[in-house]
C-alpha cells in the first residue's frame, strides 16, 4: 500500500477550528458569523473530497503531528473506512449549517454564537476521529466531541436541558474514563503500539482472557455508540435544539462511536483474533438485543423526538451487529449503513424541527393531518421512514440486504429472525406516524391549507430524503469504499 | 564525674520542665537547663558554642518566654493523663536510635571519620588561608561562609516573621463569643508601658526609691555591655566570640534598658524604624560584601580577592560579615522586645 | 558574570527580599515591583541554567572560592534545574497573582513585610534545591519554614493562627529529625557534602548508623512534604493560609521537600543502599504512599470548603509522588519528576481561581460556587481546565502523570497499583466534577426563582471577574496545563535525563 | 569510666530527645509545647557537640608553634547555626502563641480545637 506524507486531513480537522475564532470574533454580525460556518463547511467538504480520488487509487495519506510521550502521538492516517465518516459527515455539515440557521433565526435563539462555535469544533472533532491513526488520537477526539456537544445539548439552559446534558456527560465521560482509557492502557502495555494496523495489533500478544477483558472494556467503554446498558444518554440528549440531534445525535456523535467500535474491533483486534475467540458471536448476540429492546421502547414514545432517539439506538446496533459478524458482507453492511442510516435519520429530525418551527408541536398524538398542512416534509419525513424500514428503493434496503447476506455467510440462523422481527418493530412504530399525518383529520381548530416552515429548513431536508433515494441508485462510491476496507481486513 | 553528673542533671532538669505546672518555674528550670547545656559545652571545649547557649538559651529565651507569658496564662491547665500514642511513638524514636548507636564509634576517639576526613585541612590551612587562629571562626565565617549567610538570614526572618504578624491591625475574623472572651481578657492586661509591666512580674517590685537607683546604675552598665558586646563581634578572629555572641550581647543591652527606662524612652534613642533597617543592613552588609568579591574576580563570599594581600583581605572580609551578623542579631533581638511589648499597646 | 550565575540565583531575591520591606515604607507597591523583579529575574537564571546544564553537563559552583568537599559547593544537575525552574515561575505567577490580592486579605501596613517574607520564602526554597551541601539545605529549609508558618499564621480567619502554630511544631519536628539525620550520616563518614557523601557511604550500608540516619532524614523529609500519616498539618494549613501563600506553597513547597527525599535516597544514598539494607523500604513506602493516595481522595470528597479539598487532594498527588519515588525505576521516577511539574502547575491554577473568588465574594464554601461560571467566566474556565486535568484527560497534564504512573506499575510488575489508580481519578473526577457542574449549571444562590419561571431568555447576569493581574496568572498557568499535556514530551524528556543519572 | 563516657552522651541525647519529642505530642499547652521542643532540639546540638570533642583535645584556636590535639570545630560551627534557627523558631511560635490567645482566650490545644468545631 502506498503511503503518502501530506498535512491535507490536518487541514481539514483545522478549517473549523479557524472558523470558530472567526464565529467568535464576529458574534455581533450574524451574517458574517454564518457566512463563517458555510465557508468552513464547504471547505472541508471540498478538502475531504480532494483526498477521494488518492483513497480510490487505493493510497493512503498519514500526517504525524506531534509525540505526546513515547508510543502517544497525535497522528493522522486517512483510509477507505476514514474517508465514509468523513465524507458523510462533512457532507451533511453543509445541509445542516443551511437548516441550522433557518431554525436558530427562526425561533430566535439565545447565544448563537457560543451554538456555531460547538457546532464547529464537534465537526473538527468528528473529522479528527475519521482521520486518526491511532487509538490515543482518536480517543482525544472522542473526547473533544463529549465537551463540545455538551455544551450543545444544554445549551436552552432549562432546568431540564441542564439535567439532560448532565447525563449525557456523565454516561460519556465516565465510560470513556472508566473502560476506555483502561482498555488503551492494557492495549498499550502488551501490543507496545497503538497504531492501527489492518490485521490488528493485539494478536499473540496476551492471552485470550486478557484480549476479551480488553475487548469487552473496550465496548463498555465507546458509549457513544449506544449499546445497551449505556444507551440513555442519547434520549436525555433529545433535550437539545433539533439540529444538534440532527447532526449530532444522527451523525456526528453517534457514527463516531460505531466507527470507532469498527476501527478498534477491525483495527486493533482484527477479524481473525475475533473469530478465534468467539467474540464476534458474542458481541452480535448483545447488538441483537438493543436492536429489538430499542424498538420495543421505541414503541412506546410519543415524543417524536424520543421516539427517533430510540429508533437511533436500535439502528446504531445494525451497524455493530454487521461488523460483529465477521464476513465480508456484514462489514460492507456496518460501513454503508453508516452513510445511509446518517441521510435517513437526520431527515426524520430535521423533519421533526420543521415541525416544532412551523406548528410548535412535539408530539406524536398532536400531529394528525398535519401531511395537509406540510406536504414537503412529510414527503419527506415518508422518505426516510421507508429507507428505516428498508423498503426499495431506498437506501436503506442495500444496508439491510448486505446485513441479511452477511447473517447467512455467517451461519448465524438467530440473526436472520432478530432482522425480520427488528424490520417489523420498525414499520410498527414509523408507520403509525405517516398514516396519521396523511389520513387522519387534523383538530377542527387549526387553520387549513398549507402552512410549511421557511425555505431553509424545507429545503435542506428534501435534499436529504433525496439522499436516500440516490444512495440507492448510486451506492457504487460507497460499496466501493467499503470493499477496500474489506479486502484490507479480511 | 562531673562529665557524668551533668549530663544527668540536664535530663533531670528535662523531664521536670515538663512535669511542672506552673509555666513560670517550668521556664526556670528550662533556663537552667540551658546553663548546664552551657556548661557542658564548656567542658566539651565547645566555648563559642557555650557562649552563644548561655546567651540565647539561658538570657533571650527566657526573657522572652517571661514576656510572652505575662500577656497569657502562666499555668498548664490541661490534665496530666499519659497520652498512649505519643508514648508509642517517642519508644519507637528512642529504639531506632538505640539501635543506631550499637555502631556508632565511641565519642573521643581521634580516629572516628569527622576527625579524619575534612576536619585535618581546615585546622592546618586556617590561618594560612583566611588568617583566622579560631579555627571555629575560620569555618564559620569563610569556609562554610554561605551557611552562616544563610543563619544571618534566617535570624532576619525571624525578624521579619515577628513583625509581620505583630505589626498591623491584626483583624482576625472571629466570633461573638469570642470577642467577648478578648475583651475580658485585655482587661486583665492593664498595660500602659511594658517596662512596668515586666518589672511588677520582679517580685522586688517596682519602688520608686530603688528605681532611681536602678536607673542610674543601668545606665552606667549599658556602655561597658554594649563595649564587651562590640569586643566579642570583633575580637573571634583570635578567640572564642564572633557576631552571634557578640550581636546577642549589644541587643540584651538594649533590651535591659527598655526594661528599667521604658518602651518610650527606649525607642527614643533607637527607633522602630531605625531597628528595621538594622535588621536588613546587616544581612545586607554580609551578603554585599560577597557581591563585592564577584566584582573583584572571585566567587560569591570569597574575600581573599578583596585585596592585593589574600590573608590581610580575608581577615577584613571576615570582619566585615561578623559586624553585619552582629547588627542584624542585635537588631531581631532587640525586634523581639520591641514588638512582642508593642502589640499591647497597640490594644 | 555567566559563570557566577548560580550564586546570583540566590543572592539577587535573597537581598532583595531583605530590602523589600525598607523600600515598601515610601509606597508598598515598590515592594510588590521589587518581589516580581527578583522572581522574574531568577526565573530567567533558571531557564540560562538549564541551557547551561544541557549543554555542558552537571555544574558546580563553589561558594567563597572553596573547593569541595571543604567548602559549600553548588551543584547543579538536570533535576535541580527542572525543580528551579518550577518553583521560581511559580513564585513570580504568584508575585504578579498578590498584587490585588493582597488587597482583601492583608492590611496595607504589613504588605511591605509581608512581601519581603513572601520572597524569603522561596528563597529558601531555592536555596534548598541548588545546593550540593546537606547541611546547606538544612540551613535553607529553615529559612523557608520560619517564613512559610508566618506566612499561613496570616490568614484572615482565626485558625490560621492554629494551623500555623501546628505547621510550626511539625515543621521543627521534621527539621530536627533531618538534623539529627545528617548528624549521624557526619558521624559515620566525617563529610557534609552530597557527592562526597555518596562516595564515602557504600562501605557503611549495612551498618546499623546508616539505617537510623536514613530513616530520619526520610521521616524528617516525609513530615515536610506531608506524606500520608505525618501530614496532617497540611490540610489546615493550605486551607487558612491568604490565597497567594496557599497557591504558592502547594504549588513549590511540597516540591521542593519531595526534591529533597529524591536527592537523599538516590543521590546520597544509591539504588545499592536499598539492595543492601535487611529493610524492605521500598514496600514500607509504597504503602504509604497508596494510603496517602486513597485517603487523600477520599477525604477530598468529605470536604465542603473548597480550599480545604484542594489540600486534600494535594495530599493525594503527594502520594503520587512517593509512589513513583517507591517504585525505584527510571519510568517510576519520571512519574514522580511528571508529577512534581504537573501538580504544580494544576494546584497553582486552582488557588489561584479560588483565590479570585474569594477576592470577589470572601466565601470558599463549595455551596458558595452554584452558578459562578456566568460571573467570574474567565477564572472559572481555569479552574474547570485545571480540574479536569486534576482528574487525568488526556491532553492535559495530568493524564501524563497518571500514564507514567500506570506504566511504571506494570513494569515493576505491581499490577494492583493500576486499580488504585483508577480508583483515586473516579474519586478526584467525582469531587471536582460536584464543583465544576455547579460552577456552569446550577443557578446562583438567589437566583433560583428566576430558573422555574421558564425564562428562556433572560438577561445575562453580568460578569464581574477578578482584576487582570489576578487573571492572567491563573489562565496561563491552567493553559500550561494543556501545553505541558500536549507536548508533554519536553518536560518528560528533561525528567527522563534526571532519572537515569539518579538510578544509574 | 572511659568506656562509659565512650557512649554516655548517646543516651543523654537519646532520653532528652525522647522527653521532648513526647512533650511536645502529648502536652496540651502550647508554651509547654514550645519548650519540650526546645529540650528536642537541645538534644541534637548535644549529638553533635559531643562528637567534636577527643580526649585530650584543646579548643580549636590555634596555637603555634606547639603540637596539639585540637577537638573537632566543625561540629561547632554547625550548632552555632543550629542555635540560631532554635531560637528563631521559638520568637515566631511564642508570636503565634500569644496571637492565639488573643483570638481564643486560652491557650490549652484542646480547648482550641473545640472551639474550631463549634465555630466551624
Amino acid at each position: 500500500m502506498e503511503i503518502i506524507e501530506s498535512a491535507r486531513p490536518v487541514y481539514v480537522v483545522l478549517v473549523s477550528l479557524l472558523a470558530v475564532i472567526l464565529i467568535g470574533i464576529s458574534g455581533k454580525y450574524p451574517n458574517l458569523r454564518e457566512l463563517w460556518t458555510m465557508l468552513a463547511a464547504l471547505l472541508k467538504f471540498g478538502l475531504v473530497v480532494s483526498m477521494l480520488p488518492t483513497i480510490l487509487a487505493g493510497k493512503v495519506i498519514e500526517f504525524h503531528v506531534t509525540r505526546i510521550l513515547p508510543g502517544l502521538d497525535i497522528a493522522f492516517r486517512v483510509d477507505s473506512l476514514g474517508m465514509v465518516l468523513a465524507l458523510t459527515a462533512s457532507f451533511l455539515w453543509i445541509i445542516t449549517s443551511i437548516y441550522t440557521i433557518g431554525y436558530m433565526r427562526s425561533l430566535k435563539e439565545h447565544a448563537q454564537t457560543r451554538f456555531f462555535m460547538c457546532f464547529a469544533i464537534a465537526m473538527s472533532a468528528a473529522m479528527g476521529v475519521a482521520f486518526s491513526a491511532n487509538v490515543f488520537t482518536l480517543f482525544v477526539f472522542y473526547e473533544m466531541i463529549t465537551v463540545s456537544t455538551f455544551a450543545l445539548v444544554a445549551h436552552e439552559e432549562t432546568p431540564e436541558a441542564i439535567k439532560g446534558a448532565r447525563k449525557y456527560l456523565v454516561y460519556l465521560l465516565g465510560t470513556s474514563v472508566f473502560f476506555f482509557l483502561p482498555a488503551i492502557f492494557l492495549t498499550y502495555h502488551y501490543a507496545g503500539t497503538l497504531d492501527f494496523a489492518s490485521h490488528g495489533i493485539l494478536a499473540g500478544k496476551a492471552s485470550y482472557t486478557i484480549i476479551s477483558i480488553i475487548f469487552v472494556l473496550y465496548i463498555a467503554g465507546i458509549a457513544k455508540a449506544g449499546m445497551m446498558p449505556f444507551h440513555s444518554w442519547l434520549p436525555a440528549a433529545m433535550v437539545a435544539p433539533t439540529p444538534v440531534s440532527a447532526l449530532l445525535h444522527a451523525v456526528a456523535v453517534v457514527k463516531v462511536g460505531v466507527f470507532t467500535v469498527l476501527r478498534i474491533v477491525l483495527f486493533v483486534f482484527g477479524v481473525d483474533l475475533l473469530q478465534k475467540i468467539g467474540l464476534g458471536v458474542f458481541l452480535s448476540y448483545f447488538a441483537s438485543f438493543t436492536i429489538i429492546a430499542a424498538s420495543i421502547l421505541a414503541l412506546k414514545q410519543d415524543n417524536l423526538k424520543l421516539r427517533l432517539a430510540y429508533s437511533t439506538v436500535s439502528q446504531l446496533s445494525y451497524i455493530i451487529l454487521g461488523v460483529a459478524l465477521l464476513t465480508p458482507s456484514g462489514i460492507t453492511s456496518s460501513i454503508i449503513h453508516i452513510t445511509i442510516h446518517a441521510f435517513s435519520k437526520i431527515t426524520l429530525f430535521f423533519v421533526a424541527g420543521a415541525i416544532f418551527v412551523a406548528t410548535q408541536k412535539k408530539y406524536i398524538s398532536q400531529m394528525n393531518g398535519i401531511g395537509r398542512r406540510m406536504p414537503f416534509t412529510m414527503a419527506a419525513f415518508t422518505v426516510g421512514v421507508l429507507s428505516m424500514i428498508a423498503v426499495p428503493p431506498f437506501g436503506g434496503f442495500v444496508s439491510k440486504w448486505y446485513l441479511l447476506l452477511g447473517a447467512v455467510e455467517a451461519n448465524m440462523l438467530p440473526i436472520l429472525v432478530v432482522i425480520v422481527a427488528s424490520t417489523l418493530l420498525n414499520a410498527a412504530y414509523f408507520l403509525p406516524i405517516v398514516y396519521a399525518a396523511f389520513f387522519k383529520d387534523p383538530p377542527a381548530d387549526e387553520v387549513q391549507g398549507v402552512h410549511e416552515a421557511p425555505l431553509m429548513i424545507v429545503v435542506p431536508l428534501v435534499i436529504t430524503a433525496l439522499g436516500t433515494l440516490a444512495l440507492f441508485i448510486w451506492p457504487s462510491l460507497l460499496l466501493n469504499l467499503a470493499k477496500m476496507v474489506v479486502t484490507l481486513v479480511m | 564525674m562531673i562529665d557524668v553528673a551533668i549530663p544527668l542533671f540536664l535530663v533531670v532538669c528535662g523531664i521536670a520542665v515538663l512535669l511542672m505546672k506552673d509555666l513560670m518555674s517550668s521556664i526556670m528550670i528550662f533556663s537552667v537547663y540551658s546553663l548546664m547545656m552551657a556548661i557542658e559545652w564548656v567542658r566539651l571545649n565547645a566555648v563559642d558554642v557555650a557562649i552563644t547557649e548561655a546567651a540565647v538559651g539561658a538570657g533571650i529565651s527566657t526573657v522572652l518566654f517571661m514576656i510572652i507569658l505575662s500577656r497569657t496564662k502562666s499555668v498548664d491547665e490541661s490534665k496530666k493523663s499519659v497520652n498512649i500514642l505519643a508514648l508509642l511513638v517517642a519508644v519507637g524514636v528512642a529504639a531506632i536510635l538505640l539501635y543506631g548507636t550499637l555502631d556508632l564509634p565511641n565519642l573521643r576517639n581521634s580516629n572516628i571519620a569527622p576527625n579524619t576526613h575534612i576536619t585535618p585541612y581546615y585546622l592546618e590551612n586556617s590561618y594560612e588561608e583566611t588568617g583566622q587562629l579560631n579555627v571555629v571562626a575560620a569555618i564559620l565565617a569563610s569556609y562554610r561562609g554561605y551557611d552562616t549567610l544563610g543563619e544571618t538570614t534566617v535570624v532576619a526572618t525571624a525578624g521579619l516573621c515577628l513583625i509581620l504578624l505583630l505589626r498591623g491591625r491584626n483583624s482576625k475574623q472571629s466570633t461573638k463569643d469570642t470577642q467577648k472572651d478578648r475583651v475580658t481578657n485585655l482587661n486583665k492586661l492593664s498595660v500602659d508601658d511594658a517596662g512596668v509591666k515586666l518589672s511588677e512580674m520582679n517580685p522586688t517590685g517596682a519602688d520608686k526609691d530603688k528605681d532611681i537607683i536602678k536607673k542610674t546604675v543601668t545606665k552606667f552598665l549599658i556602655p561597658f555591655i554594649q563595649l564587651f558586646g562590640l569586643y566579642v563581634i570583633v575580637h573571634g578572629e583570635l578567640g572564642p566570640g564572633g557576631g552571634f555572641q557578640g550581636g546577642v550581647i549589644l541587643g540584651v543591652s538594649v533590651i535591659v534598658y527598655s526594661l528599667v527606662f521604658g518602651l518610650k524612652e527606649s525607642q527614643k534613642r533607637m527607633s522602630i524604624k531605625t531597628k528595621d533597617l538594622l535588621v536588613s543592613s546587616g544581612v545586607l552588609i554580609y551578603g554585599g560584601i560577597g557581591v563585592i568579591a564577584l566584582f573583584f574576580g572571585g566567587n560569591y563570599l570569597q574575600y581573599n580577592v578583596l585585596l592585593p594581600d589574600p590573608k590581610f583581605a580575608s581577615t577584613l572580609g571576615i570582619m566585615g560579615i561578623e559586624i553585619g551578623v552582629g547588627i542584624t542579631v542585635a537588631a531581631v533581638m532587640i525586634t523581639l522586645f520591641y514588638e512582642t511589648v508593642r502589640l499591647v499597646d497597640n490594644d | 558574570m555567566i559563570k557566577h550565575l548560580p550564586a546570583l540565583l540566590i543572592v539577587i531575591p535573597l537581598l532583595t527580599a531583605i530590602i523589600t520591606h525598607l523600600i515598601g515604607r515610601i509606597n508598598w507597591v515598590l515592594s510588590w515591583y521589587a518581589v516580581t523583579i527578583a522572581t522574574f529575574i531568577s526565573f530567567v537564571i533558571s531557564l540560562s541554567l538549564l541551557q547551561t546544564v544541557l549543554v555542558q553537563g552537571r555544574i558546580s559552583y563553589w561558594m567563597g572560592g572553596w573547593e569541595p568537599p571543604w567548602g559549600i559547593e553548588y551543584a547543579i544537575d538536570y533535576l535541580n534545574v527542572f525543580v528551579l525552574i518550577i518553583v521560581s515561575f511559580m513564585a513570580f505567577a504568584g508575585a504578579i497573582y498578590s498584587r490585588n490580592n493582597i488587597n482583601v486579605e492583608i492590611d496595607d501596613d504589613r504588605k511591605p513585610f509581608f512581601y519581603s517574607v513572601y520572597l524569603l520564602f522561596v528563597t529558601g526554597l531555592m536555596g534548598m534545591v541548588i545546593t550540593g551541601d546537606i547541611f546547606n539545605i538544612y540551613v535553607f529549609l529553615e529559612i523557608t519554614s520560619l517564613s512559610g508558618y508566618a506566612l499561613v499564621a496570616l490568614g484572615k480567619k482565626r485558625q490560621a493562627l492554629v494551623a500555623g502554630f501546628n505547621y510550626l511544631v511539625m515543621g521543627t519536628v521534621g527539621a530536627t529529625f533531618f538534623l539529627l539525620g545528617i548528624g549521624y550520616l557526619y558521624l559515620m563518614t566525617g563529610t557534609l557534602n552530597i557527592a562526597d557523601l555518596a562516595a564515602r557511604l557504600p562501605e557503611f550500608y549495612q551498618t546499623k548508623a546508616i539505617f537510623t540516619a536514613f530513616a530520619f532524614i526520610v521521616v524528617g523529609l516525609s513530615i515536610k512534604l506531608a506524606v500520608f500519616p505525618l501530614g496532617f498539618w497540611l490540610p489546615n494549613a493550605y486551607t487558612y493560609a491568604p490565597s497567594t501563600v496557599s497557591a504558592v506553597m502547594a504549588a513549590t513547597g511540597s516540591k521542593v521537600a519531595a526534591y529533597a527525599l529524591i536527592r537523599v535516597m538516590f543521590t546520597v544514598f544509591t539504588l545499592n543502599f536499598f539492595a543492601e539494607t535487611p529493610f524492605n523500604f521500598q514496600y514500607i513506602l509504597l504503602i504509604f504512599a497508596v494510603a496517602a493516595i486513597l485517603v487523600g481522595s477520599i477525604m477530598a470528597l468529605a470536604q465542603t470548603d473548597i480550599k480545604k479539598m484542594l489540600a486534600f487532594s494535594s495530599m493525594g498527588q503527594i502520594g503520587y509522588i512517593v509512589l513513583g519515588i517507591s517504585l525505584m525505576s527510571v519510568t517510576g521516577m519520571i512519574g514522580s519528576l511528571v508529577v512534581l511539574l504537573n501538580d504544580a502547575l494544576m494546584k497553582g491554577a486552582l488557588f489561584f481561581a479560588v483565590g479570585a473568588v474569594v477576592y470577589r465574594t470572601g466565601l470558599t464554601s463549595i455551596e458558595n460556587f452554584r452558578g459562578l461560571g456566568k460571573k467570574m467566566p474567565w477564572s472559572m474556565a481555569a479552574f474547570t481546565i485545571a480540574g479536569l486535568s486534576m482528574t487525568g484527560v488526556p491532553l492535559t497534564v495530568g493524564f501524563v502523570s497518571k500514564w507514567y504512573l500506570a506504566v511504571a506499575s506494570i513494569e515493576s510488575g505491581m499490577w494492583w497499583l493500576v486499580p488504585i489508580i483508577l480508583l483515586s481519578s473516579l474519586l478526584t473526577a467525582i469531587y471536582f466534577w460536584r464543583i465544576i457542574d455547579s460552577i456552569w449549571l446550577k443557578p446562583a444562590p438567589g437566583e433560583e426563582s428566576l430558573e422555574q419561571g421558564h425564562d428562556y431568555h433572560r438577561t445575562p447576569v453580568k460578569a464581574n471577574d477578578a482584576p487582570l493581574s489576578m487573571l492572567i496568572p491563573t489562565f496561563t498557568i491552567a493553559v500550561l496545563c494543556i501545553v505541558f499535556g500536549v507536548f508533554a514530551y519536553a518536560p518528560v524528556s528533561l525528567a527522563e535525563k534526571a532519572a537515569v543519572i539518579l538510578l544509574k | 569510666m572511659i568506656e562509659l563516657l565512650a557512649k554516655y552522651n548517646y543516651w543523654i541525647v537519646i532520653i532528652l530527645l525522647t522527653t521532648g519529642l513526647y512533650g511536645v505530642m502529648a502536652r496540651q499547652n502550647l508554651i509547654k509545647k514550645i519548650i519540650a521542643l526546645n529540650v528536642f532540639q537541645t538534644a541534637v546540638l548535644l549529638f553533635y557537640v559531643s562528637m567534636s570533642k577527643i580526649k585530650g583535645g584543646t579548643a580549636p584556636i590555634v596555637m603555634h608553634g606547639q603540637e596539639h590535639i585540637y577537638d573537632n570545630p566543625l561540629p561547632q560551627v554547625l550548632m552555632l547555626t543550629a542555635i540560631v534557627v532554635g531560637i528563631s523558631t521559638t520568637a515566631v511560635a511564642l508570636t503565634i502563641v500569644m496571637h492565639i490567645y488573643r483570638e481564643y482566650g486560652t491557650i490549652e490545644e484542646d480547648r482550641i480545637l473545640e472551639m474550631n468545631k463549634h465555630n466551624d
